[in-house]
């Protein structure tokens, strides 16, 4: 017999059909209209769902049928709670924010909805796995795991480590120092507390963990906020005319951007400062005298090291060339005692000076 | 027997390498035949080497070849299982050691003793894809001859005979190695590195080689060779790279081929001397188009007697056995000859010259040494060569440069 | 960190507050769902009705600016927007999905994740669409990214609910307890999968049709889609009868079981009730098909063909489903009164609640007679708001009917009648002066779609005369209901917290729901019953005296 | 929500797991170690054939000057690959090969720890070889030297795809080779035999286990320098770019750190195979096992000093120089140690001169050669003259060639019966022995004469004029060598045509056709999937030999005398055969995981994308990997073999 259902849609099919009818001849008789066109698909639809409907009979479990009145679906109970759809969602929204808004906002959606429908597909494809849940949760966490653990590892450890270089960024070298020390004094005491218990609780350590991972990424945002601080710039080579002819050195002195201890296996010659002014080189290859005159070849690197030793800050500046093709290369101011690397290329012969020194050059040969 | 052949193998291996130490001689860059001070000493600690190997070889070929003889399978018994003896064993493991320990205190020694360096005469060697550049220092004292100024040559290096010369050896681009197999081991031009090497040459000649470090495409290609001229030669020598430049005269070919060399060539090579129309000197600037940023001075280029890495001769085939086997008294007259050499007084053109070899390279250079040149590809390196790019000159225009290099002597 | 488990019965005994939360947020549980459903339209509607308010009290008076003008293109949209999407739809699906599976005696809702994502979605739309609206989004507003926000965020909450509906639907078509064909479907539940079905139809082709006019807008010169004026309005169709009828369906079922509770009797014939509510589904959902039939001015005139093709459509759409609500109201009210039935406060909801739904369909039916000259102005309007307090008031009665199987606290049953009945009143007293002034051609705040470049035409508000006093009930009667509403809620509040715990069976039901304990458990049913008859508890319980 | 479904799949939906036992399926998805060991051997082959080829080609273009076979561009590829095969893709593998195939029946294990990652391995190996090669038709190959100089390497100055091919195709073959060093490291140390000391373990297994833990420490370096490379050439970093301070000799020692300990990786397992051919040739036992295993370690260990012996001519400074040239002499003392005792073995034995014994002595021979010229490049100033010339191409290839190959050619004699069930051929064979010996001789032996003539590595041509005369004489010598290279070819084929008549011809070998010493043969031939029908007990170093041959009183004294055959020695072991064999099952992982690596390779040079789907293949395989059920299904099991053992699934790997 047909069921109640179908006999439902079956009699909408037909009415459906009738309609279409009355409406073509209404409208004289035009099939194409879009009216008669979408009852008369309305009429095919129902007419599919209603042999459907007769074919699954309504989908009814038959009250007759003991045995299926534990695997109906209405004994089925609701599969566990799962964050994933408010996930899910979130993406959609994020995807409608980023799209008025931001691309980045939309690309993160992307990655939040992606990431949310893959764990919702593989929840529902678990729960299907087997009967027994504590079987199907363990199927979810071997399929999951090996994904989830690596990338909210990399996402906890970005985070920390954001946040610890916005910290960082934002301290300047003294507050820095006073950080690191109270970081250190914490952990240290920390320790020492630990240390004492035998067992210490999981909660304490949980709590302490997550205080300091909260505190730590509340101090990065809030410095990320707040910007960085301003960082000097301390180039160890400059090329500008007015820096590399300026007599005396007042500026940018700063010993630890040197690079003369990564260079001097590979150098050309030495260049010292002497106490009484005067500039010499010590030549690789020659032995140990002082040069006033060092030949380099065209186009190749050359890598000196200038040791001052007069009493007072001085640069080393390289210039090769004439008129036009002049071009120069000089240190970082260096001061009494210490050393800098100087590293360029040569084109055409020149000098090698300290600005500001009277008689004291070398002479720069390039054949 | 099985046995024979291949102990008669091992014999005759082991003896070749014993033939070899002794007989050596035709080669040109053969390494037992040094003709200076420190390739000497090498081969002073090398040739003992060899003979002990030798001989360690024998014995161990001759007992294995004995035992194979002596335990071959005769049907005898099942031999008693031994599993060693240990007091052999520890002498067979001294024996070596103490051998080894002989050589290795004259081994350590001199590897410091070639260390040492002197600056009487110091040259810079610049390797570059694929020639070497050199440059004298000026202000050095080369066996008597002051440098006054700066003097670039390519590919040949000039040096005084019987003076202790100092190589500072560096590079442009990638590890070359330079090498002269009968004046010294061989040392690796690293770029923005500088590493020295003594060279000596007893008396004059040439002393050939070949850069021995893998450089790319062309590597087979890249030679070089040290010549050595006495005391009187070197001092010509150098006066000659020094003479001021001489322009040819109005209305000859040559004259032509100058303002031809200027337009097509002095963007990379350099010709000291040469003027523009203002009378300012034409400076040439490769590092514009060649990669490594330099390519042979060609002031002097018809005193060589190879161009483009010492590869092609500039001198006939003929010419070129003479010079090699010239006596070392007359070797420096003719070598200061250039191209000239052998030709008798009254002829105009140089008997010698290879015009040819000259002539196909200006033609198409690629061809003959593969280079970088080729303009599609050169996206790695913003359009600058490696290498001389095929100009496509007319047979005209190489005309014309043919005779104005052949004046550069 | 996905995985909590909210079985209530072995959920730990003492969860902390975040294991609730988390609870919360990701459960499964129909009832829960359901009930976020309702809360948060509870929460709208205060708000919502709060807009209504002022902006009543502003047409009152258009000379006294209460409201900064520019912001009214933006507050009545709110209103609308407001009512229909964030109260009336959620409303009725939040009943729909807490008490659905239980009257199927089914023991978890079908793609419960499905209808808890669709409720986030709906939420995050929610508060997007109210954000876009207060920065200029919206129709007409200037702000042209939030113009798009705002028909995105539709989309979002069109989307949500249509999932939520999916979910409804699904559960009755699939999750019914053995032996509950689909004549036994309890009325809720059949009035539920009608609406759910039509939502499911409806709202997907409402939300492509916002995609189209978002990208129309975002992108003016992409290729021929922008300034298709009729999608524009028909994006306005969503905001308006006869799509709201669709969504008020579920009133007409709860007024149906309501009312068999109360009469005590097994309530017939059913399938002829069935039928009605189907009518009044499938009648309003061919306005999902194209735009509302309207029935021409000097119709008489035409000869027989003309008028069959006006009057069939039309009689289709607005005719159907009035007859179909009254068909129910009539039989359902006839059973009523022929039982002896107990004055229970949730047929009270359900009689009232359809009683103005009745009212709305036949005056849908009157918008859209062309000779009336109706649509556009506030006749128009206030048949919508009906439509919403109808629903509203329907909701209320639900919560009062079901509240204890989802909270195990009862209501107290007069206080609960008497705020039916100012509720009822109020609802009465906030449309019928619409009406009124609609005869009178005041223009209604319509909600058409501005097209992209356009600028919104200033609302104006230009009455004389007795349009003041209509406008000015209608405000004194959405502050009447408003006012019940919140006492309902108050009093919802503190009898589900505090309130006495209350029996398996209040009211002396039919229907599955009350076979199991009060509260219900998150899984419903401890067994699964064998249906046997359309109302299975009669049959569970022999000695019942409408056995 | 969900159905219940009564009986949950266990599997979680996968695939079942493959057990075909014959078939290319069989082959495909194998974890059986024997399989693996064979499949390593036939690529490394393949390779070889390859390898040897792109040699030929060598040969060919130097056989004349200013020759034109090859050009310049072509030449410097063709040595390239010719190295980088010969090293990565036919030595290295092929020592793998016999390592899988007999490590685990030496130590009389059922298979290596975790059979699935051997599988892993190979299947990386061999896709990690293909993609090398398929340079040769996407524009080029690494064109660089198998060293691969910076800054010769950089994009700059070898702008072709060749040098990312390489870099990758190396990175990926590494992995396959650590993964296996591992595997066999455990493999050893956990799963020898009741009583099998680390003592009594044979020679062989000694020497690969000295092997893999090189393998394990050299390859990390190779692997950071492969990175550091890449970068540079792929991502723009700029470790060996001379402009911004780099220099350039970082690579060289990075190189070098690897590839000298490399040199041990590829003769170690030779020395070992000879070890266990020697003894059973002489009918003796190893002369001074101890010293030839603890010289073997010993190598092994000083291996890592002495790295920068290749680089005297760089420029290090004298003082690096004198170390590392005595770190080099010293190392020569452990070699000359193993010689002498290979030597001593065969002294006072009773020699029965098979192929296999012909090769082993050859490579004790060839080797020995080898070796003494290896001590004169360690006198540093010497090597100054020597390096970089044909010189020490005489002296790695007698090495290599004479030593490395030779003694995997005495394996191939000396196990064929063992694997195949069938013995090569033995009038073949020595037809193939004396052919490469001689092949080697004439192929290498003039090269040391033109080393010290002055003719340098690596050059695409050598000219006429600087050939000089006489015996001395450049193109004499050359081709000489060429002839020398086509020699050794003509003995490879007829290797190769032995095993072709092998195959099709001979008789079923008897069990224990050499009358020898150790577990291998105390199984069937070839052996069954699971090696051994009971785990056999050890009782001394060469357990079969003891087994067999008891000590007699006899009239003349106390005899050694032959008791028992090898027949009756495994039907001994298998009348107390184990009832129930764990064995791994098959697997389909593997090869899906490993298919991706070479995707990843493409990608990052082609298009990041494809990168990514290959990331994407090698996740699945990894999941596939994971999931695969630990507990089988009723279904995957084998049914009872013919030897009514019941072969179970075990969850191992």
């Amino acid at each position: 017999m047909f069921t109640t259902g179908s006999k439902l849609l079956f009699g909408a099919s037909a009415l459906s059909l009738v309609t279409a009818l009355v409406y073509a001849w209404s409208t004289e008789g035009a099939l194409s209209s879009a009216g008669t066109l979408g009852l008369l698909s309305l009429f095919v639809i129902f007419a599919f769902l209603g042999g459907v409907n007769y074919a699954n009979r309504d989908c009814n479990v038959s009250s007759m049928d003991e045995a299926a009145v534990d695997t109906a679906a209405a004994a089925q109970r609701p599969g566990a709670s799962s964050v994933w759809p408010a996930v899910v969602a979130l993406g959609i929204a994020g995807l409608v924010v980023g799209a008025v808004s931001k691309p980045a906002v939309f690309k993160v959606a992307v990655v939040v909805l992606l990431a949310g429908l893959v764990e919702w597909m593989v929840l529902g494809w678990s729960e299907r796995a087997g009967g027994d849940a504590a079987f199907n949760a363990d199927t979810r966490r071997r399929m999951l795991h090996p994904l989830e653990f690596p990338v909210l590892g990399a996402l906890a450890l970005g985070a920390i480590v954001y946040a610890f270089s916005r910290l960082m960024l934002r301290l300047d070298k003294d507050q820095g120092r006073i950080a690191f020390g109270v970081v250190a004094a914490l952990v240290l005491a920390g320790a020492f507390l630990f240390a004492g218990k035998r067992k210490p609780s999981k909660r304490a350590v949980l709590g302490i963990s997550t205080v300091a991972a909260i505190a730590l990424l509340g101090a990065g945002v809030a410095s990320a906020l707040q910007g960085q601080r301003s960082i000097d710039e301390h180039p160890t080579t400059r090329t500008d005319t007015e820096v590399c002819l300026q007599v005396g050195a007042d500026e940018e002195i700063d010993a630890d951007a040197t690079q003369s201890v990564s260079a001097t296996s590979n150098l050309v010659a030495n260049i010292y400062l002497k106490a009484d002014g005067s500039l010499v080189a010590h030549v690789s290859g020659y032995p140990d005298e002082a040069r006033a005159q060092l030949t380099v070849p065209r186009r190749a690197q050359v890598n000196l090291l200038f040791h001052n030793e007069s009493d007072e800050a001085q640069r080393l500046t390289a210039r090769t060339g004439e008129g036009e093709d002049e071009s120069l290369v000089c240190t970082a101011a260096v001061e009494e005692g210490d050393q800098a690397f100087l590293s360029f290329q040569a084109v055409r012969g020149g000098v090698l000076l300290v600005p500001g020194l009277v008689g004291g050059e070398i002479e720069l040969l390039v054949p | 027997m099985l046995v024979k052949p291949s102990r008669r193998a091992a014999a005759a291996l082991a003896g070749l390498g014993l033939l070899l130490v002794g007989c050596a001689k035709d080669a040109p860059q053969d390494t037992f035949r040094p003709a200076g001070e420190n390739a000497r000493d090498i081969d002073g600690l090398q040739r003992p080497l060899f003979y002990v190997a030798g001989v360690v070889g024998l014995i161990v070929f001759a007992f294995i070849g004995y035992a194979m003889w002596k335990f071959r399978d005769r049907g005898q018994e099942i031999p008693e299982q031994s599993h060693g003896n240990p007091k052999l064993e520890i002498v067979l493991t001294v024996l070596p050691a103490v051998i080894l320990a002989a050589f290795a205190v004259p081994a350590v020694s001199q590897v410091f003793a070639l260390d040492k360096s002197d600056n009487e005469c110091v040259i810079n060697v610049t390797g570059q894809q694929w020639w070497w550049e050199y440059d004298y220092e000026k202000g050095s004292t080369c066996g008597g001859v002051e440098i006054p100024e700066s003097i670039v040559t390519a590919g040949e290096l000039v040096i005084p005979a019987d003076t202790p010369v100092l190589l500072r050896i560096t590079s442009r681009d990638v590890i070359h190695s330079f090498w002269i197999p009968r004046l010294n081991g061989k040392r690796d031009a690293v770029p923005g590195r500088l590493h020295t090497l003594r060279m000596h040459a007893d008396e004059p000649g040439i002393y050939v080689g070949q850069c021995t470090e893998f450089c790319g495409l062309s590597h087979a290609r890249m030679r070089q060779a040290a010549v050595a001229l006495d005391t009187a030669d070197f001092q010509a020598w150098v006066d000659n790279q020094l003479a001021p430049y001489q322009a040819p005269a109005e209305g000859t070919l040559a004259a032509e081929g100058e303002s031809e060399y200027a337009a097509q060539c002095s963007r990379c090579h350099q010709v000291n001397g040469l003027t523009d129309d203002s009378g300012n000197p034409v400076l040439a600037e490769p590092d514009q188009s060649v990669l490594a940023g330099a390519a042979p001075n060609l002031t002097n280029l018809m005193t060589r007697t190879a161009f483009a890495g010492w590869t092609f001769d500039l001198i006939s085939d003929e010419c070129r056995d003479r010079l090699w086997n010239e006596p070392s008294e007359t070797f420096g007259d003719v070598y200061l000859q250039g191209v000239w050499m052998y030709t008798p007084a009254d002829a105009t053109t140089p008997a010698c010259f290879n015009e040819l070899n000259l002539r196909e390279w200006l033609r198409n250079p690629p061809a003959m040494k593969p280079m970088y040149t080729d303009p599609d590809k050169l996206e790695a390196t913003d359009g600058l060569t490696r290498g001389m790019p095929n100009l496509n000159l007319t047979d005209e225009q190489i005309e014309v440069l043919v005779a104005y290099l052949l004046e550069r002597k | 960190m996905s995985t909590i488990d909210t079985h209530a019965s072995s959920a730990p005994a003492s969860p902390g507050v975040l294991a609730c939360v988390a609870d919360w947020i990701g459960t499964t549980d129909h009832k829960r769902i359901g009930r976020l459903y309702l809360g948060a339209s509870a929460l709208a509607f205060i708000a919502v009705a709060a807009v209504g308010v002022l902006l009543g009290i502003e047409r009152v008076s258009p000379t006294r600016e209460w409201l900064e003008v520019g912001s009214l293109t933006q507050l009545f949209a709110l209103e609308r927007f407001g009512f229909t999407y964030l109260v009336l739809l959620p409303a009725m699906l939040g009943v729909a999905i807490a008490a659905v599976p239980l009257q199927l005696g089914a023991r978890a809702l079908a793609l419960p994740r499905l209808a808890l994502g669709g409720w986030w979605l709906w939420l995050f739309g929610a508060v997007l669409g109210v954000y876009a609206l207060a920065q200029d989004g919206g129709p007409g507003g200037a702000d042209a990214r939030f113009v798009d926000l705002f028909m995105l965020s539709l989309l979002l909450v069109a989307a949500g609910l249509a999932a939520g509906a999916c979910s409804v639907a699904t559960s009755v078509l699939t999750n019914r307890a053995p032996g509950m064909n689909m004549r036994r479907v309890p009325y809720f539940s059949w009035a539920a999968l009608v609406a759910s079905l039509a939502v499911v139809v409806a709202l997907p082709v409402f939300a492509g049709d916002l995609l189209y006019l978002y990208v129309a807008h975002h992108y003016p010169s992409g290729g021929g889609l922008s300034g298709n004026l009729a999608l524009s309005e028909w994006a306005g169709h969503g905001f308006t009868q006869p799509l709201t009828l669709v969504f008020a369906l579920p009133v007409l079922g709860f007024f149906a079981d309501a009312a068999a509770t109360a009469s005590g009797a097994r309530l017939r014939p059913r399938g002829t009730i069935q039928l009605a509510i189907g009518l009044a589904g499938v009648g309003v959902l061919a306005s999902a098909l194209q735009a509302p039939p309207m029935l021409d001015a000097g119709l008489i005139h035409e000869d027989f063909s003309t008028i069959v093709r006006q009057l069939l459509p039309f009689g289709i759409v607005h005719g159907l489903p009035l007859l179909g609500t009254f068909a129910l109201l009539a039989l359902t009210t006839r059973q009523l009164l022929a039982a002896k039935p107990k004055v229970q406060a949730p047929v009270v909801y359900g009689l009232l609640a359809t009683a103005l739904l009745l009212g709305a369909h036949a005056a849908s039916l009157v918008t859209h007679v062309g000779d009336a000259a109706l649509v556009g102005t506030t006749f128009e309007e206030g048949t919508w708001l009906l439509v919403v307090l109808a629903a509203v008031l329907a909701a209320l009665g639900a919560v009062t009917y079901w509240g204890p199987k989802w909270w195990g606290r009862s209501l107290p049953s007069v206080p609960t009648l008497g705020i039916a009945l100012v509720a009822a009143a109020g609802a009465a007293l906030a449309a019928a002066p619409l009406h009124v002034a609609g005869f009178a051609d005041q223009l209604g705040a319509v909600f058409p779609f501005v097209q992209p470049g356009m600028q919104a035409s200033v609302v104006n508000f230009d009455y004389s005369g007795p349009l003041e006093l209509w406008n000015g009930l209608h405000t004194i009667g959405l502050g009447l209901f408003a006012v019940a509403v919140l006492a309902f809620v108050a009093l919802a509040l503190r009898a589900f917290l505090l309130g006495k715990s209350a029996e398996d069976d209040p009211w002396g039901g039919q229907t599955l729901e009350w076979a199991t304990t009060s509260p219900a458990p998150a899984d419903n049913f401890a067994t699964v019953h064998v249906v046997k008859s359309a109302e299975p508890l009669v049959d569970l319980q022999p000695n019942r005296s409408d056995a | 929500m969900a159905l219940t479904s009564p009986a949950p799949s266990r599997s979680l939906g996968a695939f079942r797991r493959p057990v075909e036992a014959t078939g290319w399926k069989s082959w495909v998805f194998t974890v059986d170690h024997k399989r693996i060991g064979i499949m390593y051997g036939a690529v490394a082959l393949f390779f070889f054939l390859v390898g040897g080829t792109e040699a030929l080609l060598i040969r060919l273009q130097l056989a004349a000057p200013d020759n034109t076979v090859l050009g310049a561009g072509l030449y410097n590829e063709m040595f390239t690959m010719h190295a980088t095969t010969m090293v990565f893709l036919f030595v290295m593998p092929l020592a793998a090969a016999f390592a899988n195939y007999l490590l685990p029946l030496q130590i009389g294990a059922r298979d290596v720890a975790f059979p699935r990652l051997n599988a892993l391995s190979f299947w990386i190996f061999l896709f990690g070889g293909i993609f090398i090669n398929t340079s040769w038709f996407l524009g080029g190959a690494a064109d660089g030297g198998w060293f691969m100089y910076s800054p010769n390497s950089s994009g700059l100055f070898s702008p072709s795809h060749g040098v990312d091919f390489w870099v990758l195709g190396l990175q990926i073959v590494g992995i396959a080779s650590l993964l296996s060093s591992i595997n066999l490291i455990v493999t050893v140390l956990n799963m020898r035999a009741p009583g099998m000391k680390l003592m009594r373990m044979p020679v062989f297994t000694w020497m690969v286990l000295v092997v893999q833990f090189l393998l394990l420490f050299a390859l990390p370096v190779i692997t950071v320098a492969l990175f550091l490379l890449s970068f540079q050439r792929n991502f723009g970093a700029s470790f060996f770019d001379v402009d911004k301070g780099a220099d350039p000799l970082l690579w060289q020692h990075l190189f070098w750190i690897f590839g000298h300990p490399e040199v041990y990786i590829i003769i170690l397992p030779s020395f070992g195979i000879i070890s266990e051919v020697l003894p059973t040739f002489s009918r003796k036992p190893l002369f001074g096992y101890k010293f030839v295993v603890f010289s073997g370690a010993t190598i092994g260990f000083v291996g890592w000093g002495v790295w920068a012996h290749h680089m005297f001519a760089s420029g290090m400074g004298p003082v690096s120089v004198a170390a590392f040239s005595v770190a080099t002499m010293l190392i020569a003392i452990p070699t000359g140690v193993k010689i002498c005792n290979w030597t001593l073995t065969m002294w006072g034995g009773k020699l029965w001169f098979t192929s296999a014994m012909l090769f082993a002595i050859g490579m004790i021979v060839l080797f020995t050669i080898g070796g003494l010229s290896g001590v004169t490049h360690a006198v540093a100033t010497a090597d100054t003259q020597q390096t970089d010339t044909y010189h020490i191409v005489a002296h790695f290839h007698y090495v290599i060639v004479g030593g490395a190959v030779m003694g995997l050619f005495a394996g191939f004699y000396y196990w064929w019966p063992k694997i195949f069930g069938k013995a090569l051929n033995e009038r073949l064979g020595k037809w193939n022995f004396w052919l490469m010996f001689i092949g080697i001789n004439f192929t290498f032996g003039p090269m040391h004469v033109l080393g010290m003539q002055g003719q340098p590595r690596r050059m695409v041509v050598w000219p006429d004029k600087l050939t000089g005369e006489g015996y001395f004489d450049l193109a004499f010598w050359n081709e000489v060598a060429t002839w020398g290279a086509f020699t050794i070819a003509t003995g490879v084929s007829v290797f190769l045509w032995n095993v072709w008549y092998t195959h099709r011809k001979a008789e079923v070998a008897p069990l224990d056709p050499w009358d020898a010493r150790t577990l291998e043969w105390m199984t069937a031939s070839p052996p069954k999937a699971h090696n051994f029908d009971a785990i056999p007990n050890v009782h001394a170093l060469d357990e079969l030999f003891h087994r067999k041959y008891e000590e007699v009183d006899t009239d003349k004294g106390v005899r050694l005398k032959k008791t028992s055959t090898a027949e009756e020695v495994l039907a001994a072991e298998e009348a107390r055969g184990d009832a129930h064999i764990h064995l791994p099952s098959p697997s389909y992982w593997p090869i899906v995981l490993a298919f991706g690596l070479p995707i990843i390779a493409y990608g990052i040079i082609f298009n990041l994308i494809m990168a990514f789907v290959g990331a994407a293949i090698v996740l699945l395989g990894a999941f596939g990997w994971v999931l695969e059920p630990s507990v089988a299904e009723p279904g995957d099991y084998e049914s009872p073999s013919d030897d009514h053992h019941m072969k179970e699934l075990d969850p191992v790997g």
